[in-house]
């Protein structure tokens, strides 16, 4: 692999400064030594966002009717299978390739380059690379598992499976690439720390687009205007699934530091750390104050979704918000989550698990929120990136979607899906002893 | 020989339970169903969306009884699964012709 | 923040031994790169201890009723959310400020003061500000989430949570900064590692004087002095709590070393997980075989309790017993759950979870074996501590839940209750389309 | 403890290899920096293997019914606590001690010997003793609970835990000496990184006995030649379990690299975890794709035990492969694991969980496959311990399981079988409030 | 009265209530259960086993009806459960000898 | 036409279903339940507390046949469902007036 910008480039003012203020320090450790925090940064955030995908298993599984808990499983593992491979084959070197500002570069097979460091020469700064791209693979897996959450109950697998393979080697890249990448976005001053736009809307776009081409779930959308309720089968499991992904975003946010090297870095870990966890603590209690508010009652599925609002909300920028700001930013992802999930109903769009209103809408929201705090970051430049990333991942999705649904097929028969997917896909039940209504 | 058949409310069993025995019935089988009835279910609110809880959970119980003592039975269910509100549910009596203990084939009254 | 004493003076005679005796090795390590290591042991251990958030919940849910299961993850979710912004509202100040002896400091918004190490002066033991706050933290909300499972299935969700904000933003700290603050606890000799009872036991007082108040569920304690037995609806997630616990303890007791910079910090935290496992294996087999013993039976979820029994009896001092010390500590700890656990319900205190047998009373115990292994604490100093924490927990605590029963109300209706807590205050079911008994 | 040679003289070729061409850069690292790190990979890598257990206890929970569903939670926090205390008493030594080439040593009570380090004699390549023992300690437990899916639903509580202690205290740390304690097969040139054959298989050769000896589930071999199918209950929980072995095998395999002192140490963990990754999501593929082909219709048991079967195939030797060929390994593995499980029921062997196609089949072509990567491994080396391996666990298992069988019996009586261990053994339920059929 | 048992696929169950409900009939009770019949059920392969799933989920329903209720009653459930396929169930229609709302004692018509 | 109703041992069911379809038997309705009976049910320990277990899980099959065929059903289910221990269950049973299959209106004989 060639020497790549990664998301460096991209970090944007907030590290700058620190890296500044802190320079005189930055000396002090050994190259070696920063080569290997920096290493296990990567891998030990890696490690924690890898279970991520666990944790939107567990969430969707609860929140999807039994009959099709079998098929959400399996579609949860094989697609972060599916993400690893089509990553190591075209999906890295097409993300930080240096072939020009729109892709990263069009070889196949990624293969680690430390010759430098195996010979001895260790730069400030490295890492292994292998590190780095365990790191940048778990990211491309969170893209994917968005977008089995929003479509669940009525997609074939294998179709779903088919636009993973693309999502995940070549959509998600080529955007990333454009920030990540080094990229035109990230040249024309995009910010997006650690991908609330770049992961979670690119995810979200991927999944709206095929809500709307794959249509409801039957009975979703009633003749006489009223919305279908399906309760999700088991809520400790969605909730077990936020308490995942809440731990595994420590690693997302924290490990896009990139680097662990130094005083000024490890300052900057914690500070993101504290900063992801107000926001999604008060995403909890915003979302909960919200639906008190409004409906007269808490509702437990909107404080889960909440919380994944306000995490993806400070995503886009987790370093420089004061723990005030991160709480603020939280809260309003918070408070969106609720107030989109009926107004994705109004659209007759169906999401059996709120997923575009966390990963979406808030996507967009913290991304919108970096100028707030990061005084390099500027609206125009923010909202030039969620446009872009919003167009293009859309129109090659719907393309995608498109050309699945006229080929292959993308949706389960009328009886399939009243039958479960269980059954009709997979020939097992979930929970094949337990009377379920 | 007669089959009471009693829907009521599931925190009502163990008390319902308590009475026949206590008035000498030897057995009884339950069952979780559904209702539908004058209490309508309620609407309830997910995610933001208004739907009406057609259903509501309440348990079935089967006792098969001596026909003299038939009328006894559906008092004491009446008695203990009664709590003035709506929902309380309903008491079906049916002829039974024929009653087997399947251990020994005993037959009629001796099998209950 | 001024600089804070932390758990440092707390740490005691153990720590100070070790560091003396390994002090010629001290030396070698850069400070910056020490500097990395510390932060670097508080967020790792921090994360797993966050976790345990997730412990607590699948522990609580698995063992209430399916009635009542959703609003367990309410309150847990809510809860851990609620202890971050109360401990970043006032809570870390209050606890380690430099007041006085008997609390912290009434500043409010904490934030992180790292200019010295940012403008390169980096001290010997230093580590970020923030990394600190998040590890402290994740203990505040863990002895929230001890609350909570005392009382499942019968308090109403709001009163709750003043409860849980109160405990996690005054009580908590207040008491911790006695010790952990260098306090006047800690000024005289009391000894408490990782928190058996600034955590634990703290936890345990807040909840057993709520049991007290708020009262058994109906049918617990019936008229003819029976037992009722409510068992939980699902063991495995019961099970996988406490394996998500066990996980979780290693950065409670290991991250409690405060520091990794040496390859002294290194042996105590290697040591801290081992005695940790081997007393919760401990606690396991000794819960295993006095169920057995005494009910000819072996329960399982004696043996979860008996596991929790054992790493708390195992983190008042967890550095110092050799591994059979920490067996034996544990094992008495699985033996005390077993054991107190129907001596509850003989005192008519209903606790859902078993709660304050396996925090509370090994807390106390825990505490108290501290003098076993560690020379420089005595007896005296222990129940001093454990009776003022006792006393301070037990005395608010008590104010708080009769203020909040009197004003707003504590209790669900009878009727809430029989139809479950699920449905009536949160108006939906934890597994609407399974049928339950 | 003495000093011991560990992995060290085991890592074969591959480790040597890169060691001498990163040495240049070796020399660097402060040796108390190095001494940290090492130990933190330790610590950081145990932890998530001893999480390793919760996997296996949700996956085992998840495949069998749910009549015996809290009685495999039992047996899984116990065989965790039983490994963690055998490991202490005398199995550390039997592996590690010196004595010879066939057994470590037969002290008892394990303890830390760090005298050196706190006297400030830190040596290159160093680590704090209780680093190692807890890392060495959760392999052996994941031997253990290989054992416990296969035999579940029959076997009886006790006799399980009394051969789990046998296994864990001496048979496991025995042939463990003789790879990892620098023992005859290390020094005849046998390669097994991770423990293909010393953890996976011998859990399996354990598991098979105990299989055979046991005899099959009530109805599983019907006497027409039909094969009883007896659905897991919760396939759910059973994803959630491989998920979390998943994670818990990055540390498993990249812990397995013992150090991390150095950039190429970090290089090689990097390149494990990426190998390891890469051969789970290529089991998990391949699994379905065999399944789609053999059944059409893909499994999703097969997909979970797909991923078990790449992961266990790649344990032998992570380090050397290419990502691709990592990928071929774990695909193998997948596809072995879809022919095996009939073919056991072919042989009438009943093992619960496909515990044997995944740790004992792919444990043996992975060690197979190292010479495929490693020059420095042989073909004939690896046989030869696969046979050794295989031919003294067997043994042992079968003469200790056919002690056990005729003095304290193994099998739960005929109506306890069919009624349930969970209400015969336990006297509860796992999930007391559903309605199971 | 009589009481009307109908056994019906469970994804009619909601189609077959409002069609009972328009034609005036205030309650019933449903539950779920497992059905063997001419739809044989089908084989499946689990871990590569072959093996016949012998039950079918269907759902009861109990409906007691005024005697010159039943018919339309059976009626109407046969037009909204049918699909037209094998295994849309059986309808069995029984005497009751009582019906009693336990809420109010009432007894026979006035009960339902 | 006869309506059988058996509460047996829930392991029991698939023997009972061949032995049934043996006879000629097409079809049967199964469903969980929870019985009470001279089979008290048991003392269990939880967590240090004792208390008794009441209902005991059983199995309750429906099968609707003709008249003359009742007799021989209700022998073999005593044949495949007894275990000769306290609690294998009863048999009930009552007259049905009608059968119906929905998919096709059949009655009678014709629809089972
Ligand atoms: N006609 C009916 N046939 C069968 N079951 C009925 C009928 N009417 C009511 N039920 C059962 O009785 C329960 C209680 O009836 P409902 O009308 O709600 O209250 P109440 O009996 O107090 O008027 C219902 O939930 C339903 O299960
Ligand atoms: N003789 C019977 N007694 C009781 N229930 C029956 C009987 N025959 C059929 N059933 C029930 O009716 C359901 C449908 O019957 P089936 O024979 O499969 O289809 P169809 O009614 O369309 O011919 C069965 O699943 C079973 O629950
Ligand atoms: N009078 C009854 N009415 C309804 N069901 C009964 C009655 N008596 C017993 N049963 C059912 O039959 C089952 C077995 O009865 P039980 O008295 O325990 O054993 P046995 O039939 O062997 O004497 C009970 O669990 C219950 O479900």
């Amino acid at each position: 692999m060639k020497t790549t910008t990664k998301k460096f480039a991209a970090l944007g003012a907030a590290l700058l400064v620190s890296a500044l203020s802190v320079s005189p320090a930055l000396a002090a450790v050994d190259p070696e030594v920063e080569y290997v925090f920096n290493s296990l940064l990567f891998l030990v955030g890696g490690m924690v966002v890898m279970f991520m995908a666990a944790g939107f298993c567990m969430l969707e599984v609860g929140m999807v009717r039994s009959k099709n808990a079998a098929t959400i499983c399996l579609k949860n593992i094989s697609l972060y299978a599916i993400a690893g491979i089509m990553f190591y084959l075209v999906g890295y070197h097409l993300m930080y390739g240096q072939a020009n500002a729109y892709w990263g570069g069009l070889d196949i097979f990624w293969g680690a380059d430390d010759a430098g460091a195996l010979a001895g020469e260790i730069k400030a700064g490295g890492y292994a690379a292998g590190s780095d791209w365990f790191f940048q693979m778990v990211f491309c897996a969170t893209a994917a598992s968005i977008v089995s959450g929003t479509l669940a109950e009525r997609i074939k697998l294998w179709p779903f499976l088919a636009f993973t393979a693309i999502l995940t080697g070549i959509i998600y890249p080529i955007q990333g690439s454009w920030e990540w990448g080094g990229g035109w976005l990230d040249q024309l001053g995009f910010s997006d720390f650690a991908g609330s736009t770049l992961v979670h809307s690119a995810g979200g776009w991927a999944a709206i687009t095929g809500a709307v081409i794959l249509g409801a779930r039957q009975g979703k959308f009633l003749p006489n205007g009223q919305i279908g309720v399906f309760p999700g089968s088991s809520l400790p499991l969605a909730t077990l699934g936020v308490f995942i992904l809440w731990l595994g975003w420590f690693g997302f946010n924290g490990g896009s530091q990139l680097a662990l090297g130094s005083a000024g870095d490890a300052i900057a870990v914690s500070n993101i750390f504290i900063n992801t966890n107000l926001a999604a603590a008060a995403g909890v209690m915003a979302a909960m104050a919200t639906s008190q508010g409004v409906y007269k009652k808490v509702d437990l599925t909107m404080a889960l979704n909440g919380a994944i609002g306000g995490l993806v909300a400070i995503t886009a920028e987790p370093l420089t918000p004061t723990p005030g700001m991160a709480l603020l930013i939280g809260a309003i992802g918070g408070v969106l989550v609720v107030v989109t999930v009926p107004l994705l109903d109004k659209l007759k769009i169906d999401d059996v698990v709120g997923a575009i209103p966390a990963h979406l809408v808030c996507g967009i929201w913290g991304t919108l929120a970096v100028p707030l705090t990061n005084p390099e970051a500027n609206l125009g430049a923010q909202l030039l990136g969620i446009i872009a990333v919003g167009v293009f991942v859309s129109a090659v999705s719907t393309a995608l979607w498109l050309f699945l649904k006229h080929t292959i097929g993308i949706r389960a028969s009328e009886e399939e899906e009243l039958l479960g997917l269980d059954r009709t896909e997979l020939g097992l039940e979930a929970y094949p002893e337990f009377v379920s209504r | 020989m007669k089959m009471i058949t009693a829907v009521i409310k599931p925190f009502k069993l163990d008390e319902v339970r308590e009475a026949l025995v206590a008035l000498g019935v030897n057995g009884l089988t339950a069952c979780e169903v559904k209702g539908y009835g004058r209490q309508k279910g309620h609407k309830e609110i997910y995610r933001g969306a208004e739907y009406a809880v057609s259903f509501i959970p309440k348990v079935r119980i089967d006792v098969a009884v001596p026909t003299d003592l038939a009328e006894k039975v559906v008092e004491e269910i009446i008695n203990h699964a009664k709590t003035d509100q709506i929902g309380d549910g309903k008491i079906f009596v049916t002829s039974i012709e024929n009653v087997v203990r399947i251990r020994t084939g005993e037959t009629d009254a001796d099998a209950l």
